[in-house]
């Protein structure tokens, strides 16, 4: 037994340096994801003077039937597809650009920062207006070019409010990406790219080579948080287009918060969330499998 | 050393407010007993023969959590006794325009305090915001300053206290009926309409008298001015409404409803209304107003302000609008080249203005329901809200208020207000119209927008309610 | 002052991989071990164990009469230099060569002595100040020693340290590392791949293979007496001619000629045969007795400049001979005798591999 | 070599000028434009008349009498304190996520604990619930455990939203850094904790600095919990203190009053980010191995 002992005092200390993470989390997650699935289970709205009454799946049952639901699940689909895949492209060539040196390059890190920096809910409104369709920006630079059809209803039309969208979110998080991979790129060591430009790599060769395999990490973790953030997307629907043109926007939680905070329907609300919760979790236990088929470890390990 | 740290730290942690109150008490006692763990922890941390990185520990956490009690010193307040307080959460925008209401209230009545919380100007997160207070159990407000759709859910979740028997007849007689409808839920009342409003057509004088027509009527009046307005090139645009998918345009609908002699959901038999001929036939006047040219394609995108502005810019002919446009369209290039008059309706229905505005209820938890209705009283007497209309140019709940001299002279078209206000028509008073309302808004959106026909529209709204109320 | 011993130490990561099976060893005051392998012969992994940043599966690591094996690693008063040297990049060089000194509570006033006495004697002083980033590979290197001298440990430990240094400078730094060592009198342990290092500066050499000392004695006798084939053919540069003879009666037959055996209990059917090339030597005018010759055609020769490297393949045979001869020697390209006295042949069973 | 090398990297870009830098420079600029066109747009509203904000058609240049300092004289010197406010609770939320998150992160990356994957993969999981959706919950435990009007009502729930991120983050960074280092720190005679507050931590800073100001922004402009959890209009954040500006009517948007706060709440994080974008610097663990 004394054989293990430095290793045991060595967990001891690990557990002693990971409980207190452990517990904030715990404190507070733990609760209201337990409380969701509990509460899924019951009947709990005005119907019932909210009053929680046990009803099984019945909420369950509800929400297959339920087309704005899955309405909405498939618009937050498009959303994050959509848009995490534009962000990973801008947010890989902006990475690529702040790692290099040149002048002013602080100024340049700083001003690529900005647009995660401003707040999303004052964001949102100046996007808003921005794509306004009388006074937009955007139309009018549009009507600066021949054959445009001008005053274009950017927020009136389904497809072209989530383009907006889209632009706005892509705008806002870009630079979320950009400083994670940054970070990543800081710590390949230059002497790698040196070796491989010396073995004849062209600069896209030692990219996919280089470059791509030793930020898989990086890459991994932006994606997945990204993926979390951007299927709770809230608040810039909210100013945007609170949803509309026609529900064309509406977003899961969007939806869900409604059905909680104004509908006061807790149990259906409770099952929604249990529900995009564990389609969240297959999406990424699929996406993982998948990545571990191609060989990448998805927890950053080697 | 480091025992003297912690016994510091204890008595300190046990005062301060960043402890959580309900810990308060024994905080001092569990630090107490916790501490010879703690120690043990950082002997294990600092492992025997570093001591002094122990005590640098020690330091460091000291440092911290004095930080925290110095900031929490600063920050938060005293708490000082008062006599009783009365609180109620509004608008930022209008707690400040209600300070001299207060500063009198409580002048007159030195033992009541009458707190001002101040919320987001969103109605939807004042909403929001009562919500969360009443969801928790005892809600800190004891007045809740009402929107009148927030009614029915409010009362129905069993928030709000009924105050039928507090209220006098006269002043019975005096309020809008509209207003007091709106706060009604079934048998009983629970809000006290303070300042009313409702939906109407603005029109330009000066484009007509040009043009040659009277005010418009009927919904086709209003398309042929517009579109001969139109073609003189006299105006832009013919007319404007709010399209964009939000409350407003629910309550620009139940006008349209209203004028097509139809209905949204009737709140005592839950009948639907919304896929009956003359509903669906509202819903394509409104797209007719797109189709035909009349209204910007991005009217499905517009609120109340993008009307406004469009409105105000001279460049459109008619626009729906609520009563504060009046005074902010008196101080802009058209001023006095503009007139306010009922929505139009069909030949033989009548014209209906949806029934809005603010009132005071009294949170069913409220432990100075007495001192709250003191409050009620006081501000929505005839002198405070006569004052506060002068102020604000806000649309009074009291009938007699309309036709006052004073109000009068300051605003001349508060008599064909009455007129509009008079014919009010409510969104439908009942607990789901959260729901409902939400479900009118994707179908309408959808139709106007162009994605669905107005009758498949109308037909799937009608089934969606049809099963909410059916549900609860 | 202290003895270094390992008993029966074994580490086993899985049921599979097993870097280190069952060593014991000793190290005195003053002596320097060797631990000589390919690699994955378990020796880094038995230099961890030692240091503590391992914990053997089985077996125990003793310093005198001091079980280490549940003493954390800066607990052992062991100093280790890394192969990579492991400088802490944010600190200048005297930091890192004092925060030893420093985390055990040494007065300042002695440290400031210490770390100056060190890098004097490294010839460092005037890098004190520097952070490792700006430091040429041999600088670094010398820090990193100066960090293991300054803490006058009970036991050095080094793992591979000259193998980031390129050859001239790993020569000079050799030398430098013998003397040096040989004054601290303290155990050392030395791990490396580089044959030349492990002879020049150990007082003992531990052939490791499959995590299993295969040889342990002092350089010279690893040389002249491999304990088996495998140390026979990882020792010595150009590697030992080893082939594999058939046996009949008492003599082994290599082409046409006839070896006598040495005296065995039993004759093997098979027996291997090892002459280094070294020991080989163009046939000169005459031929003792004591020597043994070989005849061939020579098919290829590599002039290293001092010496000369002639692939032989044995008349009669496939099997290829090569010798080490002078660069002056001359011979016959078409045949060539070789000759190798036969105290120079070194003899192998052919199954077990070990010296006969 | 490491010389060498520095001296090298600065010689190279000098023998293909041409092409690289001009790629380089097409791609700062078009990255700048991006960033900041929106951004600048909501500062030259923030001095645009109100009559200017919305006239036909836009104006880009305006000229002196379209621009005004009312939107920021608005906005009074009471705005400050929500600064403040935004200030302190980003500010140990920050804090109280990276000291809680690293070590977690340094254990997760080097520790073998039992049980370690199954951690792992609660904290990857637990990152995935949408935030907003967290709110009735959490809403019940501010309410029972009494942390109603407190700050920690949300220091405590930014931390922990941002934990996940800052453990992954910070994990894939302690795997990457040679572990010799570490092996050379015990032989040395560190302890686990002085290790990794010596040694470990000095070396990530670039992660630390990368992670602290993803958290410190996020709890700088987040709303929901902002707006729920405290009510007192003394500790309330920016976002909701830009939420109560207000213009002449409830309908109306003060776009102008609303970009001058963005203007005023963003200056300090802009600052900040200004200050520690320099920590994010190429090789802090260069010289650490190798020759």
């Amino acid at each position: 037994m004394t054989q293990d002992l430095i290793r045991q005092r060595e967990q001891r200390i690990g557990w002693l340096l990971l409980t207190p993470a452990l517990i904030l989390l715990l404190f507070v997650f733990a609760y209201p994801i337990g409380r969701a699935f509990f509460l899924s289970l019951f009947t709990e709205n005005l119907g019932t003077q909210l009053q929680p009454i046990f009803s099984g799946l019945s909420n369950y049952h509800r929400l297959i039937e339920d087309g704005r639901f899955w309405e909405s699940l498939w618009n937050t689909s498009v959303f994050t597809g959509v848009s995490i895949f534009c962000e990973l492209v801008l947010g890989m060539v902006f990475a690529l650009i702040l790692n290099q040196s040149f002048r002013g390059r602080g100024l340049v890190r700083t001003s690529a920062l900005l647009p995660w920096a401003l707040p999303t809910a004052v964001m949102g409104l100046a996007w808003a207006w921005i794509f306004n369709d009388q006074y937009g920006v955007v139309n009018d630079i549009l009507s600066r070019f021949p054959f445009w059809e001008t005053n274009i209803t950017w927020l009136g039309d389904p497809t072209r409010a989530m383009l907006a969208l889209i632009v706005a979110d892509v705008w806002k998080t870009t630079p979320f990406i950009a400083i994670l991979l940054l970070a990543g790129l800081q710590s390949i060591p230059e002497d790698l790219y040196e070796a491989h430009a010396i073995d004849g790599a062209t600069p896209w060769q030692s990219f996919c080579q280089v470059t791509l395999p030793l930020l898989t990490p990086q890459i991994v973790i932006a994606l997945l948080f990204r993926f979390a953030q951007s299927f709770g997307i809230f608040d810039l629907v909210q100013v945007m287009t609170g949803g509309g043109p026609a529900g064309a926007t509406e977003t899961v939680s969007i939806y869900i918060y409604a059905t909680v905070r104004r509908y006061l329907d807790f149990g259906y609300g409770a099952a929604l969330v249990v529900v995009t919760f564990v389609l969240l979790i297959l999406a990424v236990v699929l996406a993982g499998f998948l990545l571990s088929k191609a060989r990448i470890n998805v927890s950053g390990g080697r | 050393m480091s025992q003297s740290y912690l016994s510091r730290l204890g008595r300190a942690c046990a005062r301060i407010t960043l402890w959580p109150s309900g810990l308060k008490i024994s905080g001092l006692k569990i630090l107490e007993a916790v501490r010879g763990k703690i120690a043990a922890v950082f002997t294990v941390l600092g492992r025997g023969h570093s001591r002094g990185v122990k005590v640098r520990w020690f330091k460091f956490g000291a440092w911290i959590v004095g930080t925290l009690v110095l900031l929490q010193w600063l920050v938060v307040p005293g708490f000082s006794q008062s006599p009783v307080k009365i609180q109620v959460m509004m608008q930022a925008l209008e707690a400040n325009q209600w300070q001299e209401m207060e500063a009198a209230f409580e002048e007159a009545n030195p033992d009541i305090d009458l707190e001002l919380v101040e919320a987001p100007n969103a109605t939807n997160l004042v909403e929001d915001l009562y919500t969360s207070a009443f969801l928790l159990g005892d809600s800190p407000y004891d007045l809740v300053y009402l929107d009148i759709v927030w009614v029915p859910k409010f009362a129905a979740a069993g928030w709000l206290m009924d105050l039928s028997d507090r209220l006098s007849p006269e002043d019975e007689a005096d309020f809008l009926d509209g207003d007091l409808a709106g706060g009604r839920y079934q048998e009983g009342l629970y809000r006290i309409p303070f300042r009313s409003d409702g939906g109407m057509l603005y029109y330009r004088t000066d484009l007509l008298a040009q043009a040659g027509y009277d005010p418009p009527r009927t919904f086709d009046d209003l398309i042929q001015i517009s579109q001969s307005v139109q073609e003189q090139g006299l105006a832009q645009w013919g007319y404007l409404w709010q399209g964009q998918q939000y409350e407003g345009l629910a309550a620009m609908f139940v006008e349209i409803l209203r004028g097509h002699g139809a209905f949204w959901v009737d709140p005592d038999s839950l009948e639907v209304g919304l896929d009956q001929p003359n509903a669906i036939a509202a819903v394509e006047f409104l797209r007719s107003t797109i189709e035909k040219g009349i209204s910007p394609p991005g009217v499905t995108t517009y609120a109340e302000e993008e009307t406004r502005r469009l409105f105000q810019n001279g460049n459109t002919l008619f626009l729906r609008n609520w009563p504060y446009v009046a005074g902010l369209a008196a101080d802009s290039p058209i001023a006095d080249q503009f007139a306010i008059q009922p929505m139009v309706h069909l030949p033989g229905e009548e014209s209906g203005a949806c029934q809005g505005g603010w009132g005071l209820g009294i949170s069913a938890t409220t432990p100075h329901p007495d001192e709250a209705w003191r409050v009620i009283e006081f501000i929505t007497s005839r002198e405070v809200q006569k004052q506060f209309i002068l102020d604000t140019r806000y649309v009074p709940s009291r009938r007699s208020l309309f036709n006052d001299p004073d109000i009068v002279a300051a605003y001349d078209y508060y008599p064909q207000l009455l007129e509009v206000v008079e014919n009010s028509v409510l969104r439908p008073p009942i607990a789901q119209y959260a729901q409902a309302s939400d479900i009118l808004q994707r179908y309408l959106s959808a139709a106007i927008t162009g994605r669905m026909t107005p009758e498949a529209a109308m037909q799937a709204a009608a089934r969606e309610t049809r099963n909410v109320l059916g549900r609860a | 002052m202290a003895t270094l011993t390992l008993k029966e130490l074994r580490k086993q990561f899985t049921p599979e991989v097993v870097p280190v099976k069952n060593i014991t060893l000793t190290v005195e005051d003053g002596e320097f071990l060797t631990l000589l392998g390919p690699s994955g012969c378990g020796k880094s992994t038995l230099l961890r164990l030692i240091a503590g940043l391992e914990q053997p599966t089985a077996g125990t690591v003793w310093v005198g009469e001091q079980n280490l094996n549940a003493v954390n690693p800066g607990d052992r008063n062991m100093a280790m230099v890394f192969q990579s040297y492991a400088l802490y990049p944010h600190m200048t060089v005297a930091d890192n060569i004092s925060t030893s000194l420093k985390l055990r509570q040494v007065p300042p006033a002695e440290i400031t002595q210490r770390v100056r006495t060190v890098a004097d004697k490294l010839d460092i002083s005037h890098l004190l100040g520097r952070k490792p980033r700006s430091l040429s590979g041999g600088q670094r290197q010398r820090v990193a020693l100066a960090r293991a001298l300054v803490r006058k440990p009970d036991v050095f430990l080094l793992d591979e340290p000259l193998s980031n240094l390129d050859a001239l400078l790993r020569e000079q730094v050799r030398g430098e590392l013998k003397q040096l060592f040989e004054s601290q009198n303290r155990p050392v342990v030395y791990v490396t791949h580089d044959q030349i290092e492990a002879m020049t500066l150990s007082s003992k050499v531990a052939v490791l293979l499959d995590g299993l000392v295969q040889q342990l004695d002092p350089p010279s006798r690893i040389y002249t007496h491999p304990a088996n084939k495998f140390v026979a053919g990882f020792v010595g540069s150009p590697q030992m001619n080893l082939l594999t003879l058939d046996c009949q009666g008492k003599v082994a037959k290599l082409g046409h000629c006839e070896i006598p055996l040495p005296p065995l209990a039993q004759v093997p059917k098979l027996i291997d045969l090892g002459i280094r090339p070294e020991a080989l030597s163009v046939k000169g005018s005459e031929v003792s007795d004591q020597e043994l010759v070989i005849g061939g055609k020579v098919f290829l020769s590599e002039n290293f400049g001092r010496e000369t490297l002639v692939s032989l393949r044995v008349e009669g045979s496939q099997d290829v001979i090569r010798a080490l001869i002078p660069p002056d020697q001359t011979w016959n390209p078409e045949y060539t005798k070789l000759v190798v006295p036969f105290s120079s042949l070194h003899w192998f069973d052919a199954e077990t591999g070990d010296r006969l | 070599m490491a010389i060498a090398q520095e001296t090298k990297a600065h010689t190279h870009p000098k023998m293909k000028i041409s092409s690289r830098s001009i790629v380089l420079w097409v791609g700062v600029v078009f990255m700048v434009v991006f960033c900041l066109a929106p951004a600048l747009w909501q500062v030259l509203t923030s001095f645009k008349t109100n009559a200017a904000i919305s006239a036909l058609p836009t104006i880009y240049f305006p000229s002196f009498s379209d621009l005004t300092w009312d939107h920021y004289t608005s906005l009074g010197a009471g705005f400050w304190r929500y600064v403040f406010n935004s200030a302190l609770v980003s500010l140990l939320s920050t804090l109280l996520c990276l000291g809680l998150g690293a070590p977690a992160a340094y254990t997760l990356a080097r520790i073998k604990l039992p049980g370690e994957s199954l951690i792992l993969g609660g904290i990857l999981i637990v990152s995935l619930f949408p935030y907003v959706l967290l709110f009735l919950g959490l809403l019940e435990i501010v309410k029972f455990v009494g942390l109603g009007n407190n700050y920690l009502a949300l220091i405590v729930p930014y931390s922990a939203i941002n934990l996940p991120l800052t453990i992954l983050v910070l994990r894939s960074f302690f795997q990457q850094l040679p572990r010799d280092l570490e092996d050379s720190a015990k032989m040395d005679g560190y302890s686990t904790v002085q290790m990794l507050l010596k040694i470990m931590i000095p070396l990530t800073i670039p992660a630390l600095v990368t992670t602290g100001i993803l958290a410190f922004i996020f709890a700088w402009n987040e709303f929901i919990f902002a707006l729920t959890f405290v009510t007192r209009d003394a500790m309330k954040t920016i976002p909701v203190a830009v939420a109560q500006i207000g213009g002449s009517s409830v309908y109306e948007i003060p776009y102008g009053p609303i970009a001058a706060a963005t203007v005023v709440g963003t200056l300090p994080l802009l600052v900040l980010v200004l200050f520690f974008q320099r920590r994010i610097v190429q090789g802090i663990t260069a010289g650490a191995v190798k020759g």
